[in-house]
């Protein structure tokens, strides 16, 4: 039985296609996936608390409110919902910031890995023009600055939006990893008339 | 009993047409008077839809009872009777289900002599496409199940639905069409003509048709109904039948009854006229997409409903996004034709997809409604199932399961297995 | 396309949202009888007005959100979380 | 030909030439022209034909209220039937072919309809065609159907692209007419964020018809484009007003080239969702119904003007002008000024103040005066003191006055209010946050228009934050001008007076349907298809009304007008689709290891959003054999399967267990750590609803498997119980579905497979017997496995960290290479469930209770749990209801089919029941299904017969236990 590709320690490779054959230029869309450990955290009811001190420790960041995420450009925190946040950390091979987190965690909030179970999505260029094709939410920066969060529709599938640089309209997308491909080509759509890239060298935090 | 008033009916017959026209078409006179209220009458139909101008004319001429009111609050037929697709059609599953809708077919086919209106009856087919094994197979049981009842059904494979409808797509990835269901009695009926043919011929036996006059209040005395308060005044009834889709909630909670019924928005589409395109009705199992073609050349078509409770009688942009979707992927001919009006009707939606026609907890008060999305096609059915329960105060057998009480019971008739979900049935 | 405005993620279009009918009706104590089920699960008041109602919303914090809106012209006055008070 | 009608000026580009055909004939136009505007200047008077009578149609209007001037725009694959050809931008090459007629424009046959007319008056079909009953659908029917419609439609897929757009804004303004103009620059200067829509494609609505104006448009234009947040949209249409100031459009991108660019799309549908909105929509000028007011070279007197200042076209040589109000005054003005000869001015007003002004300019202006009648190049006038004339003339403009275009208004919920000045309808209170302006608004004159929307869109920054606008733009003057207008509906003459030109609907036919007691303006409406052509009524929809009204001996403000719904006019339903089509029309979702099974010949079939391998086939295997195939490979040795698609959940939390013991109908609460269980959850209504393992992990945490197609509804259902009804259970639920593929491994030699790939577990029997959950390695990978079957052989589950499905799929491939271990797809695994008698969604179709399926005997007998109460109602629990049971044919080569019904003797009217699930076996070696079936656990044995009218069959099958094979699962647990 023929096999298809080597081990590929993510799913990055599976992902990438040859760029968009519409007209490329600086304005194009680009788009980069950045290999992350992602873990959502849910506190045990009152611990909310004992959950911001602990993160605060561990991590010498604060839970974001509603709506944001909190960033020192190693690791990022994001709200998602009521008492659950979603920490998206640098990749850890060995699983171990997820074990640490339990244990550490224990009573305090639900840990669950899901570095597997999402794919963060980089994307810059005409975003604006982009994301106003397959997501209803108003993005201006005045509206939705930079800081801002969002867990919301792009392309019909359920994602987290985040805004990096308002100025230059950069902008995360968490997306669950078998919906990946479909966010991908949607994207890619949506930047039919621009062209787009997918180039992993151009961004990164 | 001889009508009070002057017999003015029409003939209509392609000669009355030819010596009308010589007339200057000066000598039509009203298909239907409009009286004043009578103080009280036997039976008063609440509703001047197609479902309650059919109780009363079957009340008449099946069961001689002539001194009957239907009220309407409105003009006449702009409910649900003016705001469908138009499908007729009998393809069920269930044989309760079967059975009725399949004695309404059967009166629709001879509703032109009956009604002496051409109601524009078109049997020109329904196909139910499937598009994976588990829906061809939940056919191949309804298909059946239609059989053993004695109604037709065939069922098309791929190949045979491919020399049908040349242009509809086949292939595609989410939703190859593998063959489909076809009725070959279903197919489209004028809505309007439904309305208006029942009420002239309710009219001539002497029903009065008493547009404007909402029904306020259901006066009962000791668990019994005895009449109803309205825009016109009080009507004293001897027996009152509820006939109002859309509404039945708001009628029932007059006489403090609370029902398993949501009011939810159906919307549907017309395009501009163009030549002949589509012949039969046809339904899409996926992305719930019906479409057909009126005689006058626009294709008809529509969806699911806007899924939350609704009286306001405007659709929303979701299901329209949705729907287009869904028609240009299954006909993508449809993609450079142009939608010109959109439209939404108020569905009662039960919990179990199914509707009633039943008496109430209230002596003398009867209830037809829940039709869901299915309400049309049933109009000469319901009619005479309604009448008849209204008048020997008890159910035929093609209603008897038709009931509210079967909720309690546990003996739902759910087509579909979605529960009490009524935004979702 | 309603907009409504989530407790938790602000305004959002409706089609974040699903809809689960009225959240007035309580499930009943275990024991509390078929007719009590009966009331829950199938009776509903359907209002032609101001309705409350359950929606989810399944594509942002996934709350499930207790709307007041207006049956007949689609206003919608509150929207609160699972077990906020809707008066 | 054409060049003598053209004039000077305009906004045509005459240093370019575009050549276009027009049923076959090659014509030139110039940029700027749209195909009406070209049509006239090469001097075409007939351009269609009409809907009933088949009467010869020309141009009456010069924009999106055209009746007649319809056509089949482009060819192939690219055909539009039915565009309104005074709304086509003329391009090089365009193609369009008149329709509804036969064989030609000219001379068409259909014509003698038109000897019928009285006789196909309003409602005819409804009175005839009755007998004898089976002609309908042989004779009448496809006569009609082949008569009516208008264009034809192609039958090709559209090869052009299409999108959506989502756009935000403070203030909304529809329509670029002063009012627009002034209330967009007022509120972009203020600072609001601004979107300005046109649908034509010059800005400026009437202020293309004044060429006085033209600097102020200019300015004003260049204006806005330097403001960064207002945004101009033209060629896009605002179709409709949706709930919380949502309003649709459609943007023609590409309609005015050829085709579209490489990667451009050819319309894109829009979205805006406004904090205010402003409708600057203008106003549609209406007809006056007198006999011949259809023939060709009868024009709107707007048109008209449109013609001469925007077109530089003069639409005639000789014009008779006739009005009610002063509106066309402009028109006789400019007519004359473009050097027609003896226009007249038929006024029915007695006195006008603009008649001297015009008279001064050599127009004959008659005041009193009523046409009642068209014909042949001559027009009659007839005075009211009395005394008539005819005056040759081969256009006739006519303007009954102005209606507000209020159809976005009245879409947002504003009721209509009767305003007697105007004689027409007017927005009244808005219900949404939107205001109608100018012409829209009943205003009349350029200056006051852009005063009413300065004003609004101060307002409407404003309220969206932004005081404080710039106001100092200069405004046009003050026209001074009021609706002078003296009502005037219909001019009675005998012959055909039309109200509804496409739809060939007379005066006479409404007061006919009034006769015959149509008198609602809904009833008349129907029953005389009045303003339900393409044109959406509004050229004779008031005047219909207005005839109705008179009929009915009321006034135009009780009898009202009919419901304004979408579409403002017609949209392409391509362009609402907005491109999510084809492949793109739902979200696909692909498991880990798709690739994979791509490029190892799996057949890949759609199932919910997912797309799964149906069966793996080699070269010249047909689907069947390769099924079979597999699941011998199964039964025999090993097996390997992704089941990833199934729903995984994630519980955690001190109240986990008690809040599962309320979902499933069975305990789960006594589950131990490193265990996991089989589970059936009900609906509340005590209908089963999804079935699953849940695994206990550790003490308060819990891993729930849902079934692929229910994965979604499953986690919905736990949270609203998890959050609504029981908030006091503190219990966590994440979906972990993404996070983790799962692999099934199955057959005799699992267990050997795995003990090859599994490091740091113990999978012997006595250390991890059946329905065993625990932790280890493959290729150094961490995984869960799990010790379930569904096929019902020993198997296992894999669960891995989805980035790590392939290294481990790879793993146990190479692990089992030496059983001949083999991929088995869906399709494998249904044939193993059925002779399992496991059910799946055919079974729990959501019609089935727990005891149908034979599982009653799982539900606790004490403690809460959704669907118990109501799992109790009478006939839920009656014991003869469907139940699950095995079936085979007696006669072992026969083939069982799906859907087949059950009977207890043949021709029997009464089903009682029906096959829900077939297979062939392989391990008994014939077909095998699963059955729901009235009394079924009492018919074990009984031979019943399986009848498929659908496919005239009828088997003798014998009823038995559904567990085909291995019923005491000794395979599973050994």
């Amino acid at each position: 039985m023929s096999v298809v590709a080597a081990d590929c320690p993510s799913r990055f490779g599976e992902l990438t296609r040859p760029s968009h054959s519409g007209p490329a230029g600086p304005d194009v869309i680009s788009i980069a996936q950045r290999p992350a450990t992602l873990i959502h955290l849910t506190a045990r009811r009152a611990q909310q608390p004992a959950l911001a001190a602990a993160v605060w420790e561990r991590f010498q960041l604060n839970l974001p409110q509603p709506n944001h995420f909190a960033s020192d450009n190693v690791n990022t925190l994001i709200w998602i919902q009521p008492e659950g946040w979603l920490l998206e950390a640098p990749v850890d091979t060995g699983n171990t910031l997820c074990l640490e987190l339990k244990s550490a965690l224990a009573g305090i909030a639900a840990v669950v890995d899901q570095t597997h179970g999402k794919c963060v999505l980089q994307v810059s260029g005409r975003t604006r023009e982009v994301l106003a094709r397959c997501c209803r939410l108003d993005l201006d920066p005045r509206i939705f600055g930079a800081g801002r969060s969002a867990v919301t529709l792009v392309a019909q599938v359920s994602c987290v939006l985040l805004q990096v640089d308002a100025t230059r309209w950069c902008f995360d997308l968490i997306v669950a990893s078998t919906y990946a491909q479909w966010l991908l080509d949607e994207l890619q759509e949506a930047s039919r008339a621009f062209g787009s890239v997918r180039d992993s060298a151009a961004l990164g935090k | 009993m001889p009508a009070r008033h002057e017999p003015i009916f029409d003939r209509y017959s392609v000669w009355r047409l030819l010596k009308e026209s010589i007339d200057g078409n000066r000598g039509w006179k009203q298909a239907w008077r409009k009286p004043e209220p009578k103080a009280r009458y036997d039976v008063v139909i609440v509703g001047g839809g197609g479902h309650g101008l059919a109780t009363a004319h079957y009340l008449a001429s099946v069961h001689g009872i002539t001194n009957v009111a239907v009220v309407e609050k409105g003009p006449i037929g702009l409910g649900n009777s003016g705001r469908n697709t138009t499908i007729v059609r009998s393809n069920y599953l269930l044989p309760s289900n079967i059975r009725f809708y399949e004695y309404s077919l059967r009166l629709w086919e001879g509703l032109e002599r009956e009604l002496n209106y051409n109601v524009m009856m078109s049997q020109r087919g329904q196909l139910s496409l499937f598009h994976s094994a588990s829906e061809r197979d939940a056919a191949v049981r309804r298909g059946n199940s239609m059989l053993i009842q004695g109604v037709d059904a065939v069922l098309l494979d791929r190949e045979a639905v491919r020399a049908m409808l040349p242009f509809i797509a086949m292939d595609n990835p989410m939703f190859p069409i593998l063959g489909g269901l076809l009725q070959p009695r279903g197919g489209t009926a004028r809505h309007d003509a439904v309305v208006w043919g029942f009420a002239r011929a309710a009219n001539r036996r002497g029903v009065d048709i008493l547009e404007h006059c909402e029904v306020t209040g259901i006066r009962c005395e000791s668990g019994r109904v005895v009449g109803l308060e309205t825009t016109r005044g009080f009507i004293g009834a001897g027996k009152v039948g509820i006939a109002v889709a859309g509404n039945t909630s708001q009628l029932a909670a007059m006489a403090g009854l609370r029902l398993p019924i949501e009011t939810h928005l159906l919307q549907a589409f017309v395009s501009e006229a163009i030549k002949p395109l589509i012949g039969c009705v046809i339904n899409f199992g996926a992305g719930h997409f019906y479409i057909s073609q009126s005689d006058k050349g626009g294709l008809v078509f529509g969806g699911a409903l806007d899924g939350y409770n609704s009286y306001s009688q405007h659709g929303n942009l979701p299901l329209v996004e949705h729907l287009m979707s869904a028609g240009v992927s299954m006909v993508p001919a449809l993609s450079r034709l142009r939608v010109l009006r959109q439209w939404a009707g108020m569905m009662d939606m039960t919990m179990d997809g199914s509707p009633f026609i039943c008496r109430t907890s209230i002596e003398g008060l009867y209830l037809n409604g829940g039709w869901c999305y299915g309400g049309f096609k049933a109009t000469p059915g319901a009619g005479w199932c309604f009448a008849y329960t209204i008048a020997k105060n008890e159910p035929h057998p093609l209603n008897a399961d038709l009931t509210i009480d079967r909720f309690f019971e546990g003996r739902m008739i759910d087509e579909a297995g979605v529960g009490p979900k009524p935004w979702a049935q | 396309m309603l907009l409504i405005h989530c407790p938790y993620c602000g305004a959002r279009a409706q089609d974040e949202f699903h809809y689960r009918g009225d959240a007035n009706v309580e499930r009943p104590a275990p024991h509390a009888g078929q007719k009590a089920f009966y009331d829950f699960v199938y009776a509903r008041d359907n209002p032609r007005g101001w309705h409350v109602e359950w929606w989810h919303h399944y594509a942002g914090c996934r709350r499930w959100v207790k709307i007041e809106r207006n049956t007949v012209t689609h206003e919608i006055r509150t929207v609160k979380g699972p077990t906020q008070d809707t008066r | 030909m054409s060049a003598h009608r053209r004039l000077q000026g305009g906004h045509i580009d005459r240093c370019k030439r575009l050549t276009f055909h027009f049923d076959g004939r090659r014509l030139f136009g110039h940029p700027g022209d749209t195909l009406a505007s070209a049509l006239l200047a090469s001097g075409i008077r007939v351009v269609g034909r009409s809907f009933k009578y088949h009467r010869p149609r020309g141009i009456m209007t010069a924009g999106p209220d055209e009746p007649s001037a319809l056509v089949e725009l482009r060819v192939g694959s690219r055909t539009e039937p039915n565009t309104k050809m005074t709304e086509v931008e003329l391009y090089e090459g365009l193609q369009a072919r008149s329709q509804n007629r036969w064989p030609s424009l000219k001379f068409d046959l259909m014509a003698v309809s038109g000897l019928f007319g009285n006789m196909i008056s309003c409602g005819f079909y409804y009175k005839t065609f009755m007998w004898p009953a089976s002609f309908w659908e042989r004779f009448y029917e496809p006569l009609i159907r082949h008569a009516a419609g208008l264009g034809r439609a192609t039958c090709l897929p559209d090869p052009d692209h299409y999108e959506a757009v989502h756009a935000h804004c403070d203030v909304l303004i529809v329509g670029s007419g002063p009012a627009g103009l002034a209330a967009a620059r007022v509120a972009g200067e203020a600072g609001a964020r601004v979107i300005l829509c046109e649908r034509d494609f010059l800005p400026g609505g009437g202020l293309l018809l004044d060429p006085a104006q033209e600097i102020w448009r200019k300015e004003m234009i260049t204006a806005l484009e330097r403001i960064p947040d207002v945004q101009i949209l033209l060629r896009t249409n605002v179709f409709g007003y949706y709930d919380h100031n949502l309003l649709g459009g459609v943007e023609q991108v590409s309609d005015h080239v050829p085709e579209p660019r490489p990667h451009a799309v050819r319309q894109r549908y829009r979205t805006f969702r406004a904090r205010h909105v402003v409708l600057a929509t203008g106003a549609s000028e209406r007809l006056i119904a007198f006999r011949g007011n259809d023939r060709p070279g009868v024009m709107m007197a707007g048109a008209a003007l449109t013609y001469v200042h925007r077109f530089g076209i003069a639409p005639g040589k000789r014009a008779v002008v006739f009005t009610n109000n002063d509106s066309a005054y402009a028109t006789a003005f400019a007519l004359a000024a473009a050097g027609l000869d003896g226009v007249v001015l038929a006024d029915v007003r007695r006195e006008s103040r603009l008649a001297a002004k015009l008279r001064a300019h050599d127009v004959d202006v008659r005041l009193g005066v009523e046409v009642n009648g068209f014909g042949t190049d001559a027009v009659t006038l007839e005075a009211q003191s009395g005394g008539r004339n005819t005056v040759r003339a081969d256009l006739l403009c006519v303007s009954g006055g102005w209606n507000p275009n209020v159809d976005l208004a009245s879409q947002s919920g504003a009721k209509l209010t009767w305003d007697a000045a105007l004689a027409t309808f007017i927005p009244g209170a808005p219900a949404q946050a939107e205001r109608s302006v100018g012409a829209a608004h009943g205003i009349s004159g350029i200056g006051e228009a852009a005063r009413d929307g300065l004003a609004a869109g101060l307002v409407a920054a404003k309220i969206s934050g932004f005081g404080g606008g710039c106001l100092d733009f200069p405004l046009p003057a003050l026209d001074g001008s009021c609706a002078s207008i003296e009502p005037l509906w219909e001019v009675k003459t005998s012959g055909k007076a039309f109200v509804d030109l496409q739809h060939d609907v007379t005066a006479n036919d409404i007061r006919q349907a009034h006769r015959e007691g149509f008198s609602h303006i809904e009833h008349a409406k129907r029953y005389t298809t009045h303003s339900m052509a393409t044109d959406q009524g509004k050229l004779g929809g008031l005047l219909g009304a207005a005839i109705l009204a008179e009929a009915r001996g009321e006034t135009l403000e009780k009898v009202g007008l009919p419901t304004f719904r979408p579409y403002t006019k017609p949209a392409a339903i391509g362009a609402l689709a907005g491109g999510a089509t084809g492949k793109r029309f739902q979200p696909v979702r692909r498991t880990a290891l798709h690739a994979w099974h791509l490029h190892n010949g799996a057949v890949m079939k759609p199932t919910g959003p997912w797309l799964r391998p149906f069966y793996y086939s080699a070269a010249a295997e047909t689907g069947w054999a390769a099924v079979l195939r597999e699941a011998r490979g199964v039964r025999q040795s090993v097996g390997i399967c992704d089941v990833s698609t199934l729903g995984k959940i994630d519980l955690q939390g001190p109240d986990a267990a008690t809040f599962l013991d309320r979902l499933y109908i069975n305990s789960l609460s006594p589950v131990a750590v490193g265990k996991c269980r089989y589970g059936l959850m009900l609906r509340e209504d005590g209908i089963a609803f999804d079935d699953g393992t849940i695994s206990r992990l550790d003490r308060d945490h819990f891993l729930v498997t849902t079934t692929t197609a229910n994965a979604e509804a499953v986690l919905e259902h736990m949270e609203f119980y998890a959050q609504t009804v029981w908030p006091e259970l503190d219990v966590s639920l994440c979906s972990v579905t993404d996070q983790w593929a799962q692999i099934a491994v199955a057959g005799p030699r699992s267990g050997m497979t795995l003990a090859n790939a599994v490091e740091g577990l113990d999978l012997s029997n006595a250390a991890f017997g059946f329905m065993s959950v625990g932790e280890g390695r493959v290729a150094a990978i961490p995984v869960r496995v799990f010790r379930i079957s569904f096929s019902g052989e020993l198997a296992y589950e894999i669960a891995v960290p989805s980035r790590h499905a392939l290294t481990v799929w790879q793993t146990i491939l190479t692990a089992g290479q030496e059983f001949g271990i083999v991929p088995y797809g869906l399709e494998a695994m249904d044939l193993m469930r059925i002779e399992k008698g496991h059910v799946a969604g055919s079974e729990l179709n959501g019609q089935t209770t727990a005891a149908d399926l034979g599982m009653d005997r799982m539900m606790k007998s004490t403690g809460d749990f959704i669907g118990r109460v109501l799992s109790a109602r009478p006939a839920l629990a009656d014991p003869s209801r469907p139940r699950l049971v095995g079936i085979r044919p007696i006669e072992s080569g026969m083939p069982l089919r799906c859907g087949a019904h059950l009977m207890s003797k043949l021709g029997s009217g009464t089903s009682l029941g029906w096959i829900t699930s077939v297979t062939q076996s392989i391990v008994l070696g014939h077909w095998i299904g699963l059955a729901m079936l009235e009394n079924g656990v009492a018919m074990n044995g009984n031979t019943v017969y399986a009848v498929s009218h659908l496919h005239d069959e009828t088997i003798e099958v014998v009823v038995s236990s559904p567990n085909h094979v291995d019923p005491e699962n000794v395979r599973g647990r050994s």
